[in-house]
């Protein structure tokens, strides 16, 4: 867990967002921006999550709902920009009188949609995260009841078929807010929305980070109990990290729907809430750029190593939660440190650990 | 509220079917250093995790004007009463510094959490200065001893500004300089602010009490000076041992043998 | 950023190159993933398809070199994998798919480029794109032969059990309208998510149902559950028999002796007697990896393969729009296992043979009944009065 | 019989012993203030940690290596410091562990509970819900049904009441003059002095005195560790 | 009566099933802090293991009986094999368990997928096993009372194990404080190991009841292992009686839900519930206090 001084990891990001926003249009084709920009949303997911376990000690496995919230609310929306005036043509055959779900109506509008992926992750997370952290729920416990909750959405949706359009999810989507997703001009601002969101959100857990209310969170991670003799109630510090990973969540569901042009249950469920865990534990799940990098690294694997070698990939994705787990626990992003460790050789010279060496800088400027 | 006394009155815990505390009364006011002594099981801690939320009671503690009992732990600590635990517990990832920071963090504005820290608050310096701490800043608290996590602790109570400081076993571990200056430090606390200790180290008491309360059975034993409370017979059988004054002096700077050792 | 290897080129136009001696194809199966379990074997036929076709000259004389992707059991991983074999691969045509969710996901792209997909399994019909050739059943073909099996049964009473998703609601959406103008009263109708396989509960609403037949559209695994359920509650092929749609030579000996007995309905079976059945039996059987039997979705897979060489052919070209325009010039056939399928130039999908076969004791079908003759794919059942025109006339709109 | 000889040991790259050799005899105290490093050799003679450099012997046998549990078996018994126990566990249970499997383990277990009558009340509760000088009276205890013939000591009589402190001493005293072995950490160094053969004065992981045992060392050593 | 009585017999079998496969859980979750996500893997490990004893002993009568030990056995020796490979790192890191052993189930699946046939096997029910109990005018499938009482026989062996044998005590002084443990004479290691291999070989016999109840391939773990978790939760860790009646109540509740509503509704509506009543009771049924903060 190396703490970079702030200048640096501020840089980090401006390079970051030199190379998303500028030169991966510039040397990629089509296809693999395309690719890029899915790995942007799931980065997205990857930075709240490792804001929510990294930092706050609460491992989501379930954070397809949030996911799910953001893509459906905007899959909705671009089904009923596509279809018009007609319902949607999936609902027809099971009941071809029945007006659109009344749920459905409001996505019509665009501001309704757009406040929507905001507003309900935080209040879905406002609402369970309240109850589970008042309620101190913890630990493994947390981490199975969202893995459960995101099972249960996951086979809900793929039970009402008309209402949700089932296990086969929403696709063909024909416009974007009125842009014609087709047009590859269209796709590329898409894709640079995308980016220009990971930035943002990279932004913000940087400045949550460096401030006291991230290190109000690693106390609560560590030693929640103490941190309520200290006049804090830990449920609010959870909470609002818990709200925060979940908004980044839904931002992330939303910007995928128009990218990939399909959501269905499957990217909700436990395989893909678990795949974007996967993510932020391979990049280093409490560093600024490991768990964005890790989600992207591993997104880029399954389109390629899963391409050429499915069998292997499989075995080479189980590897890698091994591996990492087991020798890198706080991830590829703690490899500089690691090395750096074992060129000063002498551990008499160094005693304190780095963080305690960079804090202390930071104190003295 | 400066100068408000914390007054307990029959303070009950159960726990199911166990009366740990069977209605304890005492008081503790600023400008004395008062002590909870009692056998181990007396329900010393019990009274403080009551007195602190972590456990629920019945009867009364008042800081003031203020009900405690039945409030949440943190609105506790928001009233102004901080404790220390028989095991000292300081977030073991985080620096000294940052361990103060978060303790002094009570009276900031929820927006001020969200900035970085600039400096060092000047409550935090002055509390590093008087636990003799200050070398320490940048260690992480996982890594300090025992002892240093104890004063860690006393020091965050410090920066907390807490009115009522409850230390359960301050000075278990230390040596006995160190424990000299634990007691100076309480005393100098003292002057402002109520601090309860509950501690087995008699000599550390004898020194350092003002007033003593003894438990014993979850209920109040006898209540006076260090020398009333040394004296009564009571105190003595149960806790001091039937020998009194010579088992007493066991624990003194110099003991007497207790018992001949041939090698 | 991301450093990999794009060919440079642009996804605006086809960029499918056959100049030199091969022809490049695009096989798109899951691999991985739940429903590995079927799609592996269609895979594996359609590279026996192809090895076929290049030990005999390859199409238009040149070899097939095929792309091999994993759909991983993941809707939008197929849509992606299409993409790719689309714009970076450059391949002619793709096929595979199972599942209607995963034919469903692809149908976008392979619309939006222009691309070729050949899709193998039967399926609940209602759908027709020019980018799309169907070579397994539609509802007319497998479905209403099911049905009109069961009228002549003399069956009156019928229970549903499907598995949860777009396949099976839809099959049952239509086996309810077709029941009602044959006078079967539905008794029951009963869904399990894709990936269970307790059908426990379910079966006990089927006892106390007592439905003369039970008309089964599960897919996958949880057949097995299902089966197993069925007989452990006492439910014997005697009196409450199963039809099933999804289990075929593949599936059956995974469940053991307790499905003996029950029926499905299929095109293709591997006890078919026909001239050209016993080569492919044989071929399969000695082909590396194989899993020994043959069985309907992998027929039709086959049958993918060289439809489309036949489609070729007969348009002297591999381009999309000449394909197209030679399916619907003249009628383009092939010599299948389950017989001489046509194509359908308009709507894309092949006649077929309706049979229904019988479970053996050695997980084999014994044909006790079949269509006369080739079916005629009817994808939007406009030939059947029963179907509500108005929804067809709804669902068109909406694919248009 | 327990030899301990120029020691490098610490937590990740923290050194917390620098070429510590403590000194042999019946009787061993080791002093020193917070953070000396006390723990730590304790922590490494019962094999919780091991030794970068350096030695550790018990009766000839190099044991270095030796994982703790099998060092309890060849007669080291170990009673760490802060008053610790299996609070999911009975009190009772808590004593059947050490005591299962032992020759005399029923008689010794019965010998405990008459010394410490807490543990007798409250056989049946939960270790975990038990005071903290009950639960520091059940650690020495389980030590002491082992039947060690080394016992290792981390400031016993921190958080008990006086007339146990003055018991757990005695018992201290008495063990020795059974024969076993005792290295002691205290804080009450007229205590530890008075029952030790030799002590070792440990200052942030250095050995700065060390010396024979007696009242008469009190001085010295006060003097030694005065801040 | 029926729509009273067949759910209610349906689910308290769906509910020993659901109970063996978390029995494990119960010990290696509960006893040892360890979150072993492969457990379907090896719930999975023990219905192959029963194909294969059939393929060795044909008698259908006798392979049910003999694959019971074979596959407890042969799981608990994947458990073995795991705990000693990579578990034994992780003791201090129960979150990371998770993960790591997600990774080991991955595999674990793709190689059965590779190794047997893609469509999976049959495993044969013996002839006893056919045929049904009248329950109250129900006809209750005799492998249901099988599985009940399976799963009922192996949770008094493993309670009076826990309970009266010193091993029990061991397992639980280690879980709580493994430095402790080790200090007071007990190779933690060796009750590390054998704790796992039971914990696992239990799962191996969960998975010789689902080859019975649904198919034996290489994805049949995956539907069990969150629901096992979940009632593990419910039950309370460590709380083998807890861990019982939350079994049977999932499995009640999955019954009737699935009787009144929809197969798909019902698994919806039992998670809810769990995660309803985890939100109330947020130990589980049963707790175990301690006064410690940590
Ligand atoms: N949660 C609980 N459940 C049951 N009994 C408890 C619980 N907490 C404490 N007790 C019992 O209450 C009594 C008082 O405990 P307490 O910790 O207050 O004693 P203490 O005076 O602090 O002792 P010590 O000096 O040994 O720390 C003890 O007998 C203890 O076993
Ligand atoms: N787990 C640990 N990780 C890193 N450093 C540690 C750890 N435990 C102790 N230390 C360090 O090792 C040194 C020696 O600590 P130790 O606990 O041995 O002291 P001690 O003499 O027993 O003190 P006390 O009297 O307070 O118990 C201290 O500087 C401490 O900070
Ligand atoms: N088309 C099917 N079987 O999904
Ligand atoms: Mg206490
Ligand atoms: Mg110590």
């Amino acid at each position: 867990m190396t703490k970079l001084k702030p200048w640096i990891s501020l840089s980090g990001i401006g390079v970051f967002a030199v190379l998303l926003l500028a030169v991966a249009p510039l040397v990629l084709t089509d296809h693999w921006l395309n690719n890029l920009g899915k790995y942007c949303c799931w980065a997205i997911a990857a930075v709240g999550i490792g804001l929510a376990w990294g930092r706050g000690g609460m491992l989501v496995m379930g954070q397809g709902v949030f996911f799910a919230l953001g893509a459906y609310a905007m899959a909705m929306h671009l089904t009923l920009e596509t279809a018009g005036d007609r319902v949607p043509g999936f609902m027809v055959l099971y009941d071809p009188l029945a007006p659109l779900p009344v749920f459905w109506e409001p996505f019509r509008s665009a501001g309704f949609t757009l406040l929507a992926i905001v507003l309900l992750p935080v209040i879905v997370a406002g609402v369970l995260g309240y109850a589970l952290f008042k309620r101190r729920v913890k630990g493994a416990y947390f981490a199975i009841l969202t893995q459960a909750l995101a099972v249960a959405l996951a086979t809900l949706i793929s039970s009402t078929i008309r209402e949700t359009g089932g296990d086969t999810g929403l696709s063909d989507f024909k416009y974007f807010f009125g842009f014609v997703l087709n047009d590859p001009a269209n796709k590329l601002l898409v894709y640079l929305i995308a980016a220009a969101l990971l930035i943002v959100c990279l932004l913000a857990v940087w400045q949550f980070y460096r401030s006291r209310f991230g290190e109000l969170l690693v106390a609560t991670r560590d030693a929640e109990e103490r941190v309520r003799f200290l006049g804090y109630d830990p449920a609010n510090v959870k909470l609002v990290a818990f709200v925060v990973s979940a908004l980044m969540a839904s931002i992330g569901g939303a910007m995928f729907v128009p990218i990939v042009g399909i959501i269905t249950p499957a990217e909700i469920g436990a395989a893909a809430s678990i795949l974007m865990i996967a993510g932020v534990a391979l990049g280093g799940r409490a560093s600024l750029f490991g768990p964005a990098l890790g989600a992207m690294a591993v997104g880029w694997g399954q389109s390629s190593l899963g391409s050429t070698w499915p069998d292997g990939w499989t075995y080479i994705l189980g590897l890698l939660f091994i591996v990492v787990i087991l020798f890198l626990p706080n991830g590829l992003s703690s490899l500089p440190a690691r090395f750096a460790a074992l060129r000063r050789r002498s551990p008499a010279e160094q005693p304190a650990p780095a963080l305690a060496g960079a804090e202390l800088e930071e104190v003295r400027s | 509220m400066t100068g408000a006394s914390l007054v307990v009155t029959d303070l009950r815990v159960e726990f199911s079917g166990f009366v740990a505390v069977g209605g304890v009364s005492f008081d503790a006011h600023p400008g004395e250093v008062r002590f909870l002594i009692g056998p181990n099981g007396a329900g010393k801690t019990t009274c403080i995790d009551a007195v602190t939320g972590l456990t629920k009671g019945t009867g009364s503690a008042r800081l003031g004007d203020e009900e405690l009992l039945g409030k949440q732990v943190h609105k506790i600590v928001r009233l102004g009463v901080g404790r220390t635990f028989q095991t000292a517990s300081v977030f073991d990832e985080l620096t000294v510094l940052q361990n103060l920071d978060i303790a002094a963090g009570l009276r900031r504005s929820p927006v001020s959490l969200l900035r970085a820290r600039r400096g060092v608050d000047p409550s935090i310096e002055q509390a590093l200065e008087e636990t003799g701490l200050a070398g320490e800043l940048a260690t992480p608290a996982g890594i300090l001893s025992h002892g240093q996590k104890q004063w860690l602790e006393i020091a965050m109570l410090l920066v907390q500004d807490a009115k009522v400081l409850l230390l359960d076993e301050p000075v278990a571990g230390m040596s006995h300089d160190e424990r000299t200056a634990t007691g100076e430090l309480l005393q100098r606390i003292a002057a402002k602010r109520i601090v309860l200790v509950v501690e087995h180290d008699m000599d550390f008491m004898r020194r350092f009490a003002t007033r003593v309360t003894v438990l014993h059975q979850g209920q109040v034993l006898s209540q006076g000076t260090v020398a009333e409370v040394q004296a009564d017979p009571q105190v003595q059988e149960v806790y001091l041992g039937t020998a009194g004054a010579a088992t007493t002096a066991a624990m003194a700077v110099v003991p007497e043998p207790l018992k001949p050792t041939e090698d | 950023g991301d450093d990999t290897a794009g060919a440079g080129s642009s996804a605006a136009a086809s960029c499918v190159d056959t100049s030199g001696d091969t022809v490049k194809l695009g096989f798109l199966n899951s691999l991985t993933g739940g429903m590995a379990i079927s799609e592996k074997t269609v895979s594996n036929v359609l590279h026996m398809a192809a090895d076929e076709i290049n030990a005999d000259g390859g199409i238009l004389g040149k070899k097939i070199e095929y792309v091999q992707e994993d759909g991983a059991t993941d809707w939008p991983t197929f849509a992606e994998k299409t993409e790719k074999l689309l714009t970076q691969d450059c391949v002619a045509a793709i096929f595979g798919g199972w599942t209607s969710s995963s034919r469903k996901a692809v149908k976008p792209v392979v619309e939006k480029f222009n691309g070729l997909f050949f899709y193998p399994v039967q399926y609940e019909g209602l759908e027709s794109s020019p980018n799309i050739y169907y070579t397994g059943a539609t509802t007319n073909q497998q479905i209403i032969p099911a049905m009109d099996f069961l009228a002549s049964k003399g069956v009156k009473t019928l229970f549903l059990a499907g598995s949860d998703y777009v396949f099976p609601r839809t099959a049952n959406a239509i086996i309810k309208l077709y029941a009602a103008k044959l006078g079967i009263k539905i008794v029951g109708e009963e869904y399990v998510p894709l990936d269970k396989d307790d059908w426990t509960s379910q079966v006990a609403k089927i006892v106390a149902a007592k439905p003369d037949f039970i008309f089964n559209t599960i897919n996958g695994s949880s057949n097995v559950g299902f089966i197993k359920a069925y007989y452990d509650a006492g439910l014997t092929p005697a009196k409450t028999p199963i039809i099933s749609v999804s289990i075929a030579e593949e599936e059956a000996p995974a469940m053991g002796h307790e499905v003996t007995g029950n029926y499905a309905s299929w095109n293709y079976f591997q006890s078919l007697e026909t001239d050209t059945n016993p080569k492919f039996i044989k071929s399969w059987k000695a082909y590396p990896n194989s899993s020994g039997v043959t069985s309907d979705p992998m027929e039709a897979a086959y049958i993918s393969l060289h439809l489309y060489k036949a489609l070729v052919e007969a348009a002297g070209s591999f381009d999309v729009n000449a394909v197209n325009a030679a399916a619907k010039a003249k009628p383009i056939t092939f010599d299948a296992p389950e017989g001489k399928v046509t194509l359908d130039g308009e709507n894309h999908h092949i006649s077929k043979p309706g049979h229904i076969g019988r479970i053996n004791a050695d997980n084999q079908f014994d044909i006790v009944w079949a269509s006369d003759g080739f079916i005629k794919p009817d994808p939007y059942l406009e030939g059947y009065d029963w179907f509500p025109a108005d929804i067809r006339k709804q669902l068109t709109d909406a694919a248009g | 019989m327990l030899e301990i000889t120029d020691i490098e040991a610490g937590y990740g790259r923290t050194r917390a012993l620098h070429g510590v050799t403590v000194p042999t005899g019946k009787v061993v105290a080791v002093l020193g203030h917070n953070g000396a490093g006390k723990t730590t050799l304790l922590r490494l003679a019962i094999g919780l940690i091991k030794p970068t450099k350096g030695r550790v012997l018990f009766d000839g046998e190099d044991i270095s290596s030796l994982a703790p549990n099998k060092r309890v078996a060849r007669g080291m018994a170990y009673v760490p410091q802060g008053q610790q126990s299996f609070g999911q566990l009975t009190t009772m249970e808590n004593l059947q562990l050490v005591a299962d499997g032992r020759r005399r383990g029923k008689a010794l277990l019965d010998a405990q509970l008459a010394r410490f009558p807490a543990l007798e009340k409250f056989a049946t509760r939960k270790a975990g819900l038990l005071s903290g000088g009950q639960r520091q009276q059940l650690a020495i205890a389980r030590a002491l049904i082992t039947e060690p013939k080394l016992l290792i000591l981390d400031e016993p009589t921190e958080g008990i009441q006086p007339t146990i402190v003055a018991e757990i001493e005695q018992t201290i005293m008495q063990l020795a003059g059974e024969g076993i072995n005792v290295l002691l950490v205290e804080q009450h160094i007229g205590f530890a002095l008075e029952a030790a053969e030799r002590y070792v004065v440990l200052a942030s992981g250095f050995v700065t005195h060390t010396g024979e045992g007696g009242s008469a060392a009190a001085s010295t050593v006060r003097a030694a560790m005065a801040i | 009566m029926d729509a009273l009585i067949a759910p209610l017999l349906n689910g308290s079998a769906q509910g020993a099933l659901l109970l063996l496969a978390a029995l494990g859980l119960s010990l290696t979750f509960g006893q040892m802090g360890v979150i072993n996500m492969a457990h379907g893997e090896f719930l999975m490990i023990g219905a192959f293991a029963a194909y294969l004893v059939q393929q060795v002993v044909t008698a259908s009568n006798l392979s049910i009986p003999v694959a019971l030990p074979v596959a407890f056995v042969v799981a608990g020796l994947f458990g073995l094999l795991l705990e000693v490979t990579i578990i034994r790192w992780m003791y201090r890191r129960p979150l990371d368990t998770l993960l790591v052993t997600v990774g080991v189930g991955l595999i674990l699946q793709q190689a059965a997928l590779q190794i047997f046939p893609s469509q999976g096997v049959p495993v044969e029910k013996p002839g006893w096993l056919d045929g049904q109990l009248t329950v109250l005018g129900y006809n209750w499938p005799l492998r249901q009372l099988f599985t009940i009482l399976l799963a009922t026989a192996c949770v008094a062996a493993l309670s009076a194990w826990l309970k009266y044998t010193s091993f029990g005590r061991r397992i639980r002084a280690t879980v709580h404080n493994r430095d402790l443990a080790e200090t007071t004479g007990i190779s933690t290691r060796s009750i590390d190991r054998l704790t796992f291999f039971v914990g696992s070989g239990l799962a191996g016999v969960a998975g010789v009841t689902a080859s019975l109840i649904g198919g034996t391939n290489s994805q049949m773990g995956a539907q069990y292992i969150i629901p096992a978790f979940l009632v593990v939760a419910a039950g309370g860790i460590g709380q083998l009686r807890g861990t019982v009646i939350a079994a049977w109540a999932v499995g009640v509740a999955l019954s009737f839900f699935a009787y009144w509503t929809t197969g798909s509704l019902a698994q919806v509506l039992a998670f809810i519930l769990v995660i309803v009543f985890l939100q109330l009771r947020p130990q589980g049924l049963f707790t175990v206090r301690t006064r410690s903060l940590a």
